[in-house]
């Protein structure tokens, strides 16, 4: 791993893409606008011109075609990392997703499989609207086959992505927009602080992985157990140390394969559970997780598990404040818990 | 896992690369302009089969020397003219006021359709006022020269308290029925079908109105077109499918969309359907084309496929810088030129337009513009408070609101009173 | 409504989608298959002899071009609908469903509207495969916008279609192809039942509705609550029939909106609940029931709310009935959720 | 709603219908069939735009009299031409043979090929042998040309103890890799970009080998078909893509595919592919262009486009009966004959084949076929128990079994004991 350098999300994914790069001559990389331009967010500034481009490379707009593309050239026996822009846009590509991608293993008896892992910027928070801004990971949980993973912080984004393109199975990589230039604490009305100043974002510069399926705990504690991932790991962070609660906070970075082990352990200990997402409540990941606990765990909770979510709407352009699943909701969920 | 035959070459695989990068100098003297007639206008009656050629010249009525010229001449008088001209000034003024109020932090977003505005205003001018057109986020040239009104774009540009659609959707994403104009989406492309099958219902109906539905030369790589593509053809449906080539989607130039190997209009022949290659920025030409193809659509002769050669002058959006991936000034150098700048001196030519009276107008729109950016500003401007109430939110997910919504409704008001305290009150 | 007859499933659909023909020029069906042949399971069969080919008509293979064609007759002022020939070949179509159809009326604050119907045959139990098997319909729950609807037998088939077409909000209409022609117990190796002797193959001939999102009590009961629809209903019957156990049986008939009330003071009243479907089980529809169950029960439940589901992969061939949640599956979780 | 304006005529939905419906005589005289060489066979290297005219011509070589004529003749010797007449007669045998095992409950579906059988056979032996194939479901005549075991197709069709599938797929959805076949999908026309990323990937590593992939011509209407040709056209990759028109996709008629208003080789001409439309009954034909097209792939001068044109002689599959949609008799009085009889009748022309001889290999492949199915139902057929270990259901998902598909899996098993008592043992 060698030496450690200051990076904020971007640089990790690009110096995980980098590696990859380097490492691995069936890593392609695929996309739109991600060639020269090296992507609308810049995650892959450079690589075009530093490993060719037969390696990294525009494509048209067709997500269809990009994942599509994708799994032909896995098949092949090639790495793809393709991006899909937006998270927001990755439907008309959905059906190589779900029933090819998915599914090659599985229908082939191991005869074909899909190394593929697809990146995407998703959630929201930057005045994207409603089609800039959407967490779609519950669906993809939904679809056996796939792995879905969501990294919270710049040290773990790469471990993950470089674990994620090493997998022999697909997988979908949601790299939360908000947090590509720094952790976000809840309060879109404060300066935004830089990754600097956060501990994570002193990141190798050589190769290292973090294992898919791992939660990792971000900060112990008795009180109740909080399960969340992405951009919503900084914001309750936040409201934890307002409230002053002695949560157990766990990222849990992979949420197919899920981390039940942690998940069962800290919930047992606690007694209590809350989980935060930023996706729209019904059917979210969120009803997976308080199914799950209180399945496995119904005896030892105080309180009903409670979700803390977006809501049931699109994401509004202007009223985003009001919709995202901020310190007030988070902290009126924990107080509610706490008093139960 | 490589098998190399030692007796055959290896395969090789082609990435299209744009000529000129930043740094480089643009030069598109090999961009070859057909004579205006090289194909001459065929009766709208034609069948598909026989006019393919059309899809590979260019359709073209205003010359070099700013004569209208040929069989395409659609031969307006001049008060179309200076209307055409005013509505495309128009759209330019708005479009710089917008994006300096982008800029200025007043919003998050905009799209300016600088060098593409006779796509926009000649189409709808050719249109009757109540063809439906589903367009992409680059032709507020249509509403404008339907006379939609300025401060509403404007307040929908802002997410401000009279937003008519309420702060939901982005800048520019505007929605407007009773102009025939439908609701723009963030997601390339799905407009494509939709304009197909309305197209479909308004035949199936008997109706007299016919669709027009607009999209980039980058999208038209989406299944949507294709299936678009295919339902108008089976379903011979009074459609008018545009292709805006302007030559970039965001930073990818239109070799990547597959422009490289032939024409987009091209793209039309493979399903039988009339296709049109036109000069974009010859807003006479895009007249006579959408003209020649609602006149196809409305006589039941089925679907026409257009592509406006065209240019994109500027930046994608407020949210890129164009300089980071093409060559400077590449838009100076478009041969086919600027389309406001073309049909001024067209009309300064016919004796009906001066330099004085151009800058004259000039100055009238922008203040008209100005003047109606305060009115808009008024309203609110975005992030200052001054948005639709908060319950809104809640509203048009359903027609009836149902019990989750309600709860979240009840829930976020709560929020609310949490976070400003007792004074606040739902607007 | 007058006269009633006997009617299967299909029958029964297939006179809902007559009489709005009838009732309402704005009626359009579309889809594969659908026209002259009446469709591959014979839904629409005659319906276009009868109200003519503009009005019922074969489409393109193109399930984008079916819903994103719908969704401009739809803004038009019709009322499509469309048919996806097997709801695992949705998944082409569901940007036109999510990103448009479902976001139609948010986006434009009203301007323009849905009101579409998408039939679909859904799940197992017919041999048909990965690709002929799938229940989908968790995702189109976790999609703000869009209805979702699943009918247990003839007579709320026809009711609930006709108030789907009627509805002004898109709607996804699953239909338990297992079901089409009788009522199944979960013993594949018994021999079918047909409808006629079930009672709710007691079709009335005229029009009528049964309203989206209110549920059926199935069975009254005081031991346990268990919330399923489709073809489970039935399956659960039988086993709450050999067990006998005093089950509330509540056919959910629309999943969203969800008849909450009616779950709630069910799941109150017995203090057990269980959740059976077809679908894969990790962030299937079971998981939102388990969650809002013990959200808003929690203080009254005895046991943890149990899931029985398919199991979290394709839908294998030959396996089918190892795979299907059957009779087996289902008795061993209410005897642990009654022990608990 | 519906606004007609009284000076224009309203407008009419046009719904396809095909020419014959049961009860009706079919009547095939106005398909006209091109003479050999109407188009000659251009060079390899040409250039897309300069053939267009071979998207809307023919490619034939057997001619009415059963000669080989004209500059697409491949000139196959003899033996080639006796091995090609074999493999179909053989996929027709096997196709025979299945159908009537489906129609005995021995499994649950089954799909032939017959009259399509020289788009499978005679393309598989143009392609090198290690060349990827990437099917739709009708292309069982390229593993029988390859010399795929037939008892592991009927394992696999039966999905007993010995399918190499383990009985998840349907029957019929082969996977054979050593036989570069790619599996089978139950989803149309998602093999094609997966083709076209094959070939990239291998144009990308600098291998000398190609991709060919089929569909049908309903399944070109999906958007996959248009991302592929955009893909394989911006990128020039290695692939040959191949529609095999044979006029139905189950109870729709080509004109529901858009077949009414050109031909379906012309969608590869909007792409700026090099299409070709081919006598698909003709084997020399099909053998003939899929050459053509893969020395022009492997010479990096792109993808080509093929358009089979050829007749659907069976059902769509074993559920469905063609008599509720179609005119009886179709295909006895399809005119570009059968592609069985024409080569037979060819050889036979040339003395290299007798009907004696083809009587005797027809009882030599059926009698092949039928030894061969009692071998594989020796491993058991569907719904008989001789299935695959129940616990392989969970296997494959991933490479790896996560926690949750064990605990499945355990519950699985119990669930086995609990059924079938405690002697019940997972094999
Ligand atoms: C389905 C989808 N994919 C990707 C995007 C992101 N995106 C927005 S605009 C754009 C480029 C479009 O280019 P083009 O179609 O040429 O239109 P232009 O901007 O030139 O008018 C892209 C990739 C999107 N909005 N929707
Ligand atoms: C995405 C998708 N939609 C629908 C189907 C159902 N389906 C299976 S085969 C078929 C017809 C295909 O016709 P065609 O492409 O002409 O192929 P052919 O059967 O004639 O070889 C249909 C609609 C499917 N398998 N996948
Ligand atoms: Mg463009
Ligand atoms: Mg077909």
């Amino acid at each position: 791993m060698g030496s450690t350098k200051t990076m904020n999300m971007i640089e990790a994914i690009n110096s995980a893409l980098d590696i990859m790069l380097e490492r691995d001559p069936d890593v392609v990389l695929m996309g739109e606008d991600i060639g020269y331009f090296g992507g609308v967010f810049r995650a892959t500034a450079g690589l075009q011109a530093k490993h060719g481009k037969t390696r990294v490379f525009d494509t048209p707009i067709s997500e269809c075609g990009i994942i599509g593309a994708g799994v032909g050239m896995a098949a092949y026996g090639l790495r793809p990392v393709p991006e899909i822009q937006f998270a927001d846009y990755i439907y008309p590509g959905l059906d190589q997703l779900v029933s090819e991608a998915a599914r090659l293993r599985y229908r082939s008896a191991g005869d074909f499989i899909c190394p593929m892992t697809v990146r995407s910027p998703f959630g929201g928070g930057i005045f994207g609207g409603q089609t800039h801004s959407q967490s779609p990971e519950s669906l993809f949980t939904h679809v056996c086959g796939i792995k879905t993973v969501v990294p919270s912080n710049p040290h773990d984004a790469k471990g993950l992505l470089i674990a994620a393109i090493e997998d022999n199975d697909p997988v979908i990589f949601f790299e939360p927009k908000r947090i590509y230039n720094g952790p976000f604490s809840g309060y879109y009305d404060r300066p935004v602080e830089p990754w600097s100043k956060h501990a994570a974002s002193d990141v190798p510069e050589g190769y290292y992985r973090i294992e898919l399926g791992k939660a990792g705990i971000v900060r112990e504690g008795e009180a109740l157990t909080i399960l969340t991932y992405g951009t919503m790991v900084h914001v309750v962070q936040t409201v934890v140390a307002e409230l002053r609660v002695d949560a157990e906070i766990v990222d849990l970075r992979t949420l197919l394969p899920l981390d039940v082990d942690t998940i069962e352990e800290s919930a047992k200990k606690t007694g209590r559970c809350l989980v935060v997402h930023e996706a729209t409540r019904t059917s979210g990941f969120g009803a997976e997780l308080a199914a799950l606990v209180q399945e496995r765990c119904f005896y030892h909770l105080e309180a009903p598990v409670e979700r803390v979510t977006g809501f049931d709407t699109p994401y509004p352009h202007s009223l985003e404040w009001a919709y995202f699943p901020g310190p007030v909701r988070i902290a009126g969920a924990i107080e509610k818990i706490m008093k139960d | 896992m490589t098998s190399k035959k030692s007796n055959l070459a290896p395969l090789r695989l082609h990435i299209p690369e744009p000529k000129f990068r930043p740094g480089d100098e643009a030069d598109f003297s090999d961009i070859s302009i057909p004579a205006i007639d090289a194909i001459a206008r065929p009766d709208e009656a034609s069948v598909p089969a026989d006019i393919h050629s059309l899809a590979f010249g260019l359709v073209r009525v205003l010359d070099n020397d700013h004569q209208a010229k040929g069989s395409w001449n659609p031969n307006l008088d001049a008060g179309q003219l200076r209307l055409m001209l005013r509505n495309m000034m128009l759209t330019r003024a708005f479009d710089d006021r917008m994006f300096r109020a982008q800029r200025q932090g007043k919003t998050s977003f905009y799209m300016k359709s600088t060098g593409e505005e006779a796509t926009s205003v000649a189409t709808a001018m050719a249109l009757a006022s109540d063809d439906m057109c589903f367009p992409s986020y680059r032709q507020q040239g249509i509403l404008l020269t339907r006379g939609y009104p300025i401060v509403r774009m404007m307040n929908q540009i802002y997410s401000n308290s009279q937003d008519h659609l309420k702060g939901r959707q982005l800048p520019i994403m505007y929605s407007a029925p009773e102009h025939s104009f439908f609701t723009i989406s963030g997601n390339l492309a799905t407009q494509y079908p939709q304009a197909v099958g309305w197209a479909m219902a308004s035949a199936s109906r008997g109706d007299t109105r016919i669709s027009a539905v607009w999209c980039g030369e980058g999208s038209t790589a989406e299944g949507d077109f294709h299936s678009a593509m295919t339902f108008a053809a089976v379903y011979n449906a009074p459609v008018i499918l545009q292709v805006v080539n302007n030559q970039w989607a965001i930073s990818s130039f239109s070799g990547i969309a597959g422009g490289e190997r032939t024409t987009f209009a091209a793209r039309g022949l493979g399903y039988g359907i009339a296709s049109l290659r036109v000069d974009g920025n010859d807003p006479l030409a895009v007249y006579a084309a959408m003209r020649w193809a609602a006149d196809r659509a409305r006589t039941n002769n089925g679907p026409t496929f257009i592509e406006y050669f065209t240019y994109r002058a500027e930046g994608h959006s407020t949210s890129d810088d164009p300089g980071a991936y093409r060559a400077a000034k590449e838009f100076e150098k478009w041969p086919l030129g600027d389309p406001v700048d073309r049909l001024k001196k067209h009309l300064i030519l016919l004796g009906e337009w001066s330099e004085e009276q151009h800058q004259a107008q000039h100055e009238e729109l922008a203040d008209l513009v100005k003047k109606t950016q305060k009115e808009a500003e008024a309203n609110g401007i975005l992030g200052h408070g001054m948005h639709q109430p908060f319950e809104t939110m809640f509203e048009d997910v359903f027609e009836e609101m149902p019990w989750h919504l309600k709860e979240q409704c009840d829930q976020m008001v709560a929020e609310q009173y949490r976070k400003f305290g007792p004074e606040w009150e739902p607007k």
